[in-house]
């Protein structure tokens, strides 16, 4: 962070010209949108409903502890094909795709942080590497 | 208004062009869907915790579900995000009955879905699968009135009735109010989708101008992710 | 000069008339007008329960009200201020009217979104009212289970639920300013020339559209739960309540922010614009808003301490709490340093100004003693907590929303307020707030638990200065009110820019016209432009 | 402490309150260091560069990196020596010293009991000993509590369903605050109430007056009322495990995973008696939940703690994971118990 705030402080104006190149793209960007081929949405469907079949068949073989990770796996697989073709991220800004990656980012570390309450509170005495 | 700018019905007086418009639109509809993230991530969390504490109550809970009920609308689900992608490329190249037509096909595979949550939810209540004063999840001394998972002999073995009610009620808890939210934002959804055929029908999208069929796109194929994760989570805890 | 001031022909406010064209208006600044109106009317019931709990702590015995009424008082003192005035504040009203003409705008991008938010708020308020005529409710506005989901019998759910509703309002309109300052400001309006108030609200706005969910989520969990009987955080069914803990201050938590960061805005728009100096470092103070925003998801367990969460999870919390220090701590230097040799004049909104920069700082570093785990321990959930978070809210969001008001009311109605009374009032409201909230530190320390009705003996001289700074701080409140009405009428014209302000929203008429712009601006200087033929002072009574 | 007769200051009484103060008046001289050098400088500012005419600005200062790199790095300095000595503290803090002695605390809407191992029992009063640190067990029968000693600068929310604890060792006799400071409903402030701290000779003194003997046996009273004795039989030879010489003992699982039998076990046990079943043993117990109250359930782990007399006092927090997360091998348990 800091360093990017001392490179913006020794350059206002490069960054002020580069904000006004994004206004400019803004302007250009997006008119009507991508039209895209039958054959790529037809595609994007048959593999999720083969993605389906196999996280369905998957949870019939013992992995252990991997069953949820695959499931999870494919599960975000699957999400990020409707995410990138159907509501088409691919076409669109960095901006768009930056608000997409934020959920993600920000769903983590409401499930991590507090994970992290829950992961530890059974370290009755501090694990040994600890002590 | 820009003197350059054709000046099309359908812009709005805040905005310069509707290029700026729509532009408008999209980040904003993103901005709401990120809002949704975070609201079904509540839950997420709610059920990442519990599933790791009652491990055993979530892999039987979850086999008492029939996954062919969720797999017939995961399958549905998706085909109603096909159409649905199917219709926003209608109007964006002018096909006014086509985007009908598939606006239709994905508020009928909506109603389907719905539907068959219906038959669920119904199986749910008769066997008191439904957290309140009657649930019942295992009556002490019987057989569970579900089929038991490879390894669900064992599991009940070593844990009580009385036990096994009080934490499987925590999985049919989540179960519920995370379907329950799902199939809220379906309805929504399908009720969205009235209004947006109607306009499709009177002709008010073009190439030039379909955002709000786009709109509801997004928001149909959120809906659809939503549940490609609710289905392994709730239906396909540890079949094997 | 008195020629340009004058209240043009037509403006906003005389641009249709009748009740249907304000309850039905798209113009964000008729919008900022009725959500002023609503706040205050909360902010005044909100100030009327904290009277009621002040009398009450006047003396040990509990002895003014019932300890039910007392506690029906507090949580909703806490849920209206929080929920219904601090949130929607500054932002709702002086975002609203200000975000559009600030970046170039006619409007913001959504209007009718606007309008819905508008009235989802009011729908959320209708709501926690009816809880309040229907009984009241008593689980203090953390709404803490199992509590609330299962020992409680008031109105619960009906003011969860208004929160709940309240709560997509607030998502609304942060969803409305991201999309309009990233997509409606004007030609050569780049992100580096936008004024601090929008980057303040920028921030504001992520945390909105963040967080919020997250409590919605909370909410309807804790409905289901003590509606139909769904176990989800209830111990008896296996449940943790420590999870609602954690989910409740992932949002209230940033929610904070939510209250803070746009009265950071205010300030550096005050001190740059009264002491005719551009900002000390625009960018660090910009990028510190943002910095506060994303930090403060991070820290929500500080809350949290002694709530049974394990030990290094606190230890964790607590090395991240003072990240959030950090970027609070550089904007206040930033102010300071923006003071050198500036051309400072004191006008009301510069007296808010200089009080908040008090209160804040005092506020802000109150907050190490909550960070620090060792202290924390006897501190948590003590007066100490209780003024601390009171010299953010009221000594730096009220006071923010204040100075911001007395600074953009010329705009918002072409006219001027005396500028006596409200000098007079902003010296109340810091006197009487310090002597209402320096005192509850000490009997913090001493080990006043909050949210007593009945306490013993020998605290109360410290909690009768406190009542007694209260009432001072109620006068504060009233006056504006006062002036503010007479000068609707009486007041002196303002013309568009009584303070030789800087800021596109100057440069158009006051009252502006319902699009902002006849023509949209382009702009070509950077923000805060002070040159000596710009500075146009009013002369001052 | 106070001035002109109003207290200001909260009285030092226990081992670390000390400690706790100093730390307290560390961040105060740093607050206040900081507070007067804004207002100092905003004053000052103020009044030398106040708008000397209409129409006059000030002077064109962009910002300055290192000043402003200076006032970022430094306040992040300061900060992690308060996290650091704060983290440490905290820790001794939340960490029982192995030698404590057992006292168990129960919170409801409105009242703390309090049971000493010897047998007296009391309602929203506690009499402590000095020199010797007091190991506390915080259970609640229904909401939130917390249980918070001012003197002793120290508190612990007691939460429905699980043991949490706190721990001092008091040092000044004398009669002190004791508060519930988590909101609880209509009476929260009626749980206000008292710690007594006294000479050791005199705490003897006190605990003889004990009626129905010691907090054993009266487990042991009911342990033998609910019939537990029938198949605990002390030989290992009964339906269920042995409870003989097992507290803070590592106990095989059916699973095959283990646990050490402390409080939080113990008590999970009882309640949810087929939560964690003993390797080698059918789960026949029946569940408790909602026949036995909290404090029944603290005097039967007495009881079964008694019978491990070998054992040390539990130095570590054992509570703290009694309503843990998935157990560090992994296990497939079910959680806690709690008691309606």
């Amino acid at each position: 962070m800091l360093h990017i705030l001392g490179r913006r402080a020794l350059s206002v104006g490069r960054l002020t010209a580069l904000s006004a190149t994004m206004q400019l793209r803004h302007g250009l960007l997006a008119m009507s949108g991508h039209v895209t081929s039958l054959k790529v949405y037809i595609g994007i469907f048959l593999t999720l409903m083969f993605l389906t079949g196999v996280t369905v068949a998957v949870a019939y073989v013992n992995l252990g502890q991997l069953n949820k990770v695959v499931a999870l796996g494919i599960a975000t697989f699957k999400a990020s094909l409707v995410v990138w073709y159907f509501m088409h991220v691919k076409y669109q800004s960095r901006l768009t795709k930056l608000v997409v990656v934020s959920g993600f980012f920000f769903l983590a570390i409401l499930l991590g942080l507090t994970m992290v309450d829950y992961g530890s509170r059974e370290w009755v005495n501090p694990p040994a590497s600890l002590q | 208004m820009h003197a350059h700018a054709a000046h099309h019905p359908a812009l709005q007086h805040q905005f310069q062009t509707m290029s700026q418009q729509k532009e408008s639109a999209v980040l904003g509809m993103w901005a709401f869907l990120l809002t949704e993230v975070l609201f079904f991530g509540g839950l997420f969390m709610a059920y990442m915790l519990y599933r790791t504490w009652y491990h055993d109550a979530f892999v039987l809970a979850s086999t008492s579900i029939t996954i062919f009920w969720g797999l017939l609308n995961t399958v549905v689900l998706i085909g109603s995000s096909l159409t649905m992608a199917l219709a926003v490329r209608s109007a964006q190249i002018n096909q006014r009955k086509a985007t009908v037509m598939w606006l239709i096909a994905t508020m009928v595979l909506g109603t389907v879905f719905l539907g068959v949550k219906v038959i669920e939810y119904a199986d749910k209540f008769e066997h008191h699968h439904v957290p309140g004063p009657e649930y019942a999840f295992i009556e002490p001394g019987h057989e569970p009135i579900f089929e038991l998972g490879p390894h669900g002999r064992e599991l009940l073995e070593r844990n009580s009735a009385e036990s096994l009610n009080r934490t499987t009620q925590i999985f049919f808890s989540l179960y519920f109010t995370m379907t329950g939210l799902h199939a809220l934002h379906m309805i929504i959804g399908i009720g969205l989708m009235c209004v947006i055929t109607w306009m499709a029908w009177k002709g008010r999208f073009s190439s030039e101008y379909y955002t709000p069929v786009e709109m509801s796109g997004l928001y149909w194929h959120f809906v659809d992710i939503v549940w490609i994760f609710l289905f392994p989570l709730l239906y396909l805890i540890d079949r094997s | 000069m008195d020629a340009i001031r004058t209240i043009p022909a037509t403006h906003y406010l005389n641009n249709g008339h009748g009740l249907a064209s304000w309850l039905l208006t798209k113009d964000h600044k008729r919008i900022a007008i009725m959500y002023l109106v609503t706040i205050s009317f909360f902010f005044f019931l909100g100030g009327l329960m904290a009277a009621g709990i002040r009398l009450e702590l006047a003396t040990p015995q509990g002895d003014f009200v019932a300890a039910d009424t007392y506690n029906k008082m507090f949580t909703l003192h806490g849920v209206i201020m929080v929920f219904f005035f601090l949130i929607p504040s500054i932002p709702a009203v002086l975002g609203n009217f200000l975000i559009p003409p600030m970046i170039g705008a006619r409007d913001l991008a959504f209007p009718r979104i606007n309008l819905l938010s508008y009235y989802l708020y009011l729908v959320g308020g209708m709501f926690t009212l009816g809880a309040m005529l229907s009984g009241g409710v008593d689980t203090g506005w953390t709404f803490y289970t199992p509590y609330s989901a299962a020992a409680s019998n008031t109105s619960v759910i009906p003011t969860a639920l208004g929160v709940f509703i309240a709560g997509f309002s607030s998502i609304l309109t942060g969803l409305n300013f991201i999309v309009t300052i990233h997509r409606m400001r004007a030609p050569g309006m780049t992100w580096f020339r936008l004024p601090l108030f929008v980057w303040a609200h920028y921030a504001t706005s992520l945390i909105q559209v963040l967080g919020t969910p997250v409590i919605a989520i909370t909410i309807v969990m804790l409905g289901v739960e003590r509606a139909f009987g769904f176990g989800i955080f209830d111990p008896a069914r296996g449940g943790d309540p420590v999870l609602f803990q954690h989910l409740f201050w992932f949002y209230s938590h940033p929610a904070v922010y939510i209250m803070i960061l746009p009265a950071l805005g205010v300030m550096s728009e005050l001190i740059a614009n009264f002491s005719k100096k551009k900002i000390f470092g625009y960018s660090f103070v910009a990028f510190s808003s943002l910095a506060i925003a994303v930090f403060g998801f991070i820290v929500w367990a500080h809350h949290m301490f002694v709530s049974g969460i394990s030990v290094y999870a606190a230890m964790v919390f607590s090395f991240l709490s003072f990240s959030v220090a950090i970027p609070s701590a550089v904007k206040v230097f930033n102010w300071t340093a923006t003071l050198y040799k500036g051309a400072i004049s004191f006008e009301t909104p510069m007296l808010y100004a200089y009080g908040f920069m008090g209160l804040f700082a005092i506020g802000g570093l109150t907050g190490l003693f909550l960070a620090t785990l060792g202290t924390d321990i006897h501190m948590h959930d003590t007066y100490f907590v209780v003024a601390h978070f009171h010299y953010i809210m009221v000594g730096g969001a009220i006071m923010g929303y204040l100075g911001g008001l007395h600074f953009w009311w010329p705009k918002m109605t072409g006219r001027m307020y005396s500028e006596f009374l409200s000098r007079i009032s902003a010296i109340l409201v810091f006197v009487g707030f310090n002597l209402t909230f320096f005192p509850q530190f000490i009997v913090g320390y001493l080990g006043m638990p909050r949210r007593y009705h009945a306490y013993p003996d020998e605290f109360q001289v410290l909690n009768v200065l406190s009542s007694a700074g209260a009432s001072v701080l109620g006068l504060g409140y009233l006056l504006p009110v006062i002036y503010f009405v007479y000068s609707l009428k009486r007041g002196e014209v303002a013309g568009p820019n009584p303070w030789g302000a800087s800021g596109l929203e100057w440069e158009i008429p006051s009252p502006p016209p319902t699009e902002n712009f006849a023509v949209i601006p382009r702009v070509t200087t950077e923000p805060y432009e002070f040159t000596p033929h710009v500075a146009r002072e009013r002369e001052l009574v | 402490m106070s001035v002109f007769g109003i207290p200001i200051f909260p009285e030092q009484a226990s081992s670390f309150a000390k400690d706790v103060d100093a730390l307290y008046f560390f961040i105060v001289a740093v607050s206040a260091f900081f507070a007067l050098l804004v207002a100092v400088l905003v004053v000052v500012f103020g009044v030398k560069f106040r708008r000397k005419h209409a129409g006059e600005v000030g002077a064109r200062i962009e910002g300055n990196l290192p000043m402003e790199l200076a006032w970022s790095v430094i306040p992040a300095v300061i900060a992690m020596v308060m996290f650091g000595w704060g983290a440490s503290l905290f820790y001794h803090l939340r960490r029982p010293p192995a030698e404590s002695m057992n006292i168990y605390a129960v919170g409801k809407q409105w009242m703390w009991k309090f049971q000493h191992l010897e047998g007296q029992r009391e309602i929203n009063e506690l009499h402590v000993p000095t020199g010797r640190p007091i190991k506390v067990t915080v259970a609640s029968e229904d909401v939130l509590h917390s249980l918070y000693f001012p003197a002793f600068r120290t508190k612990i929310d007691a939460i429905p369903g699980r043991y949490t604890q706190l721990w001092f060792e008091a040092t000044k006799p004398g009669t002190y605050h004791m508060f519930c400071a988590e909101y609880c409903g209509t009476n929260h402030s009626g749980m206000i109430g008292s710690v007594t701290v006294m000479e050791p000779a005199a705490y003897q003194n006190w605990l003889a007056g004990a009626e129905g003997g010691t907090m054993a046996e009266r487990g042991a009273a009911l342990f033998s009322q609910l019939a537990c004795n029938t198949c605990h039989l002390e030989t290992g030879q009964g339906r269920g495990p042995s409870l003989k010489d097992i507290y803070l003992k590592p106990v095989e699982l059916a699973d095959g995973s283990t646990v050490t039998a402390d409080e939080a076990y113990l008590r999970e046990s009882i309640l949810n008696s087929q939560a964690k079943i003993v390797k080698g043993f059918q789960p026949l117990m029946p569940t408790f939940q909602g026949l036995i109250s909290e404090e029944g359930l603290v005097s039967l782990i007495e009881h079964i703690r008694s019978l491990s007399p070998n054992a040390s006092a539990p130095g570590a927090p054992a509570a703290a994971g009694a309503a843990g997360a998935a157990s560090p091998t992994g296990a497939t348990n079910q959680t806690p118990g709690t008691v309606r």
